[in-house]
């Protein structure tokens, strides 16, 4: 499986953010984006999840089941934890199971023992802190196998132990052939991942 | 006693409001039992209050 | 096919919750209900025979209400982004949340219209039919209104504009609607015409609607 | 009254449950009492035959309606003003009960009015001013159901209910005034002074039975909803120590 990209434009509200960015991952493969605040890393991340149409340039999913769409391929790890607060911490897992399921992966109750959450899987999700809704939607991650793994700054609230199982999280997913494009700022300790480097001063 | 002959909106009137009594009733006890069984399950879980009884 | 009938669980428990719009439809369904009579006056021949307009001008009005967040919530939170990636076609999987707005909140008006009827002094068999033409309009007004939750997601102030877009979308339902539910008070004017015109309006408003919201939504995409 | 002392849940409890025997007691032999003095003793009406025997159900239905308001009214004022930990518990408990009177007093209202008037409801202005008593409990309801927290739903329903029962009498009088407007006096007119003594009497005690079947209830509820609030309590508690997991 190979993810690649070509002269990739994003434009938003009439301003370019970024142009002519290429890039490819390979399975086994981790690729960070870097660069400061409005550099467009999150507008990257979200064209690759198809959910920014791109001003100019195409996406290839080389190796794959073709018959699913990139999108149908990729977890998107966005700042916001999409979680309903009067649904339990188990019923919103449940759900997205289910929603973008494919049978396969860890299933709910399994991701939520691995997130260290197993024990408040009752109760509602309001009632989780920010660094608990953040793993709530690790689990997501964990409970459906998906090959592509789009993050978006996904240690921003995590205590110390948080990013520990994220990092032990994603390193099982690259050895299990997956592959990750993650905008950060603070290390994620992958050491093997390569580096894409974006809001370079524009013409 | 008798309930001439507008009986029936008699009956409907008396048995609506014990209807409406005793779905008050029930849904009291049954609060009461459902709220006493949750702070069993979480005080048997070992979750008790920082201080006895509550501020 | 579970994806959305998961979606559609989702939503109809979400409304129900504490914090969700099940009931709140049919507490504004009768309070429209309760205010025009303090306009009109009291007088039970006049009512009588306004009672379809007003029962359907609530429901109109009971079914927008909710209607803005209905799409709004899930982009507020993410969710949206999830169900665009989802393997549900996005027409699907917006028609299912409309299904499930219309079971929260269009169903229980159906079934309050004929208590509703008592204060309008509609009698028996006229709030019969009345409520079945409610029951096979109101899915329309909710098809119809998702075009609108649509826009009130892809616009900032969207939610604002919502009843102003949707309304006159929704004049013809409402009109034969009404039509429906006149001939059956005054039995001089056909039931069946209206009627079935109104079913075939809601037909192609459950398939323009989602189809609509939709393509506004993936258009929308910022 | 005493809800100063009750300052602190647990004792509030405590009293509830010793309190709760004996008013449910109470409440079964003035109910007995008033039934039988409503269907036993109370003659018929020479005007509406039997039907006034639902005067017994409907009128205490109407006062509760207006005690479970003022009781409300009392407890905003100490969310508000006093500050009473347990007044926002005695506001949100009372409504439930207070709009179930008042959906007695409608119904029994709109039985009684069939007979007498032909059709179950006339915009009649007492039954009308009753009907916006309710939507004003089913507003205050939905503003319990609409906010997950309870101290922060706390303050809004405490204003809410306040200005409702300034409003109160406002809205008695346009109603009034409103039906008036449009129609002559209704038919049938159950002043005060006018009722029977013979009728009075029962009405008295049916009234009693309704207050104290009023307090039973309002009581346990009370003592649901301290435990309910415990419960979100420790859950909170439950997910804060899971964090440090």
């Amino acid at each position: 499986m190979r993810l690649s990209g070509s002269e990739l434009e994003c434009v938003r509200g009439g301003k370019r953010v970024f142009a002519n960015i290429g890039f490819a991952v390979g399975a086994g493969e981790a690729l960070l984006l870097l660069g400061p605040n409005g550099a467009g890393k999150s507008s990257l991340l979200r064209m690759v999840a198809g959910l920014l149409r791109p001003a100019a340039g195409s996406l290839e999913l080389a190796g794959a089941n073709c018959d699913r769409s990139l999108a149908e391929q990729a977890h998107y790890l966005g700042h916001l934890d999409p979680l309903k607060s009067s649904l339990s911490v188990g019923e919103n897992l449940r759900f997205w199971t289910r929603f973008l399921g494919g049978g396969r992966g860890e299933g709910p109750d399994e991701a939520l023992r691995v997130v260290g959450l197993e024990r408040v899987g009752d109760l509602p999700a309001g009632y989780l802190s920010a660094g608990q809704r953040r793993r709530l939607s690790i689990a997501r991650l964990v409970a459906v196998e998906r090959p592509i793994w789009l993050l978006d700054e996904p240690a921003s609230v995590l205590d110390a132990d948080g990013q520990a199982l994220l990092g032990e999280v994603m390193r099982r997913h690259l050895a299990a052939d997956g592959l990750i494009l993650a905008a950060t700022h603070a290390p994620l300790g992958l050491d093997p991942a390569r580096e894409l480097r974006l809001g370079a001063v524009l013409p | 006693m008798n309930f001439g002959p507008y009986a029936a909106f008699i009956l409907a009137a008396y048995s609506l409001t014990t209807a409406v009594v005793v779905a008050l009733i029930l849904w009291v006890l049954l609060d009461y039992r459902v709220q006493r069984k949750l702070l069993a399950d979480l005080e048997a879980r070992g979750v008790t209050r920082r201080s006895e009884p509550p501020r | 096919m579970t994806a959305l009938a998961a979606l559609l669980l989702r939503d109809m428990r979400l409304a129900v919750r504490v914090g969700g719009g099940a009931l709140m439809g049919v507490l504004f369904f009768l309070l429209v209900v309760t205010m025009v009579p303090f306009g009109v006056g009291p007088d039970l021949k006049l009512l009588a025979r306004i009672g379809p307009a007003i029962l359907w001008i609530g429901a109109l009005l009971a079914t927008l209400l909710g209607l803005d967040r209905l799409l709004a919530a899930d982009h507020d939170d993410g969710s949206l982004d999830l169900i665009l990636m989802g393997h549900a076609p996005l027409e699907l999987a917006v028609a299912a949340k409309a299904l499930a707005h219309w079971l929260t909140t269009g169903l229980p008006l159906v079934i309050a219209a004929p208590l509703f009827g008592i204060f309008l002094n509609i009698d028996g068999s006229a709030i019969g039919i009345v409520a079945l033409t409610l029951l096979v309009g109101t899915p329309a007004l909710t098809f119809i209104g998702l075009i609108g939750a649509a826009l009130a997601v892809a616009l900032e102030r969207g939610g604002l504009l919502l009843p102003v877009l949707v309304l006159p979308l929704t004049v013809p339902v409402l009109i034969f609607g009404i039509a429906a539910g006149d001939a059956a008070i005054l039995n001089a004017a056909p039931f069946g015409a209206p009627f079935l015109i109104l079913i075939a309006l809601t037909l192609t408003s459950v398939v323009i609607g989602p189809v609509a919201a939709a393509a506004v939504l993936r258009h929308g995409l910022d | 009254m005493e809800w100063i002392a009750l300052a602190n849940p647990s004792r509030f409890l405590a009293l509830a449950e010793r309190l709760l025997p004996w008013l449910a007691a109470a409440t079964a032999l003035a109910f007995a009492a008033g039934l039988y003095a409503a269907f036993f003793v109370a003659p018929e009406d020479y005007q509406q035959g039997a039907t006034v025997r639902i005067i017994f159900i409907h009128v205490p239905g109407a006062w509760l309606g207006m005690l479970g308001w003022a009781i409300m009214s009392v407890a905003a004022l100490g969310t508000l003003v006093w500050r009473h930990p347990l007044a926002d518990v005695a506001l949100k408990t009372a409504a439930p009960i207070g709009a179930a009177f008042t959906f007695v007093c409608l119904v029994t209202g709109a039985l009684w009015g069939r007979p007498m008037w032909g059709t179950y409801w006339v915009w009649d202005a007492r039954l009308t001013s009753v009907l916006v008593l309710f939507l004003m409990y089913l507003g205050l309801i939905a503003l319990w159901r609409a906010i997950e927290d309870p101290a922060r739903a706390a303050r809004a329903a405490a204003v809410l209910t306040l200005v409702g029962a300034v409003n109160l009498p406002i809205i008695k009088f346009s109603v009034d005034w409103w039906s008036t407007l449009h129609q002559p006096a209704s038919v049938f007119r159950v002043g005060g002074s006018t009722i029977h003594p013979a009728i009075l009497a029962p009405l008295l005690v049916m009234a009693l039975a309704f207050t104290l079947l009023f307090a039973t209830l309002y009581v346990s509820a009370m003592r649901n909803e301290i435990l309910r609030r415990r419960v979100r309590t420790l859950r909170l508690l439950q997910v804060h120590a899971a964090q440090g997991a």
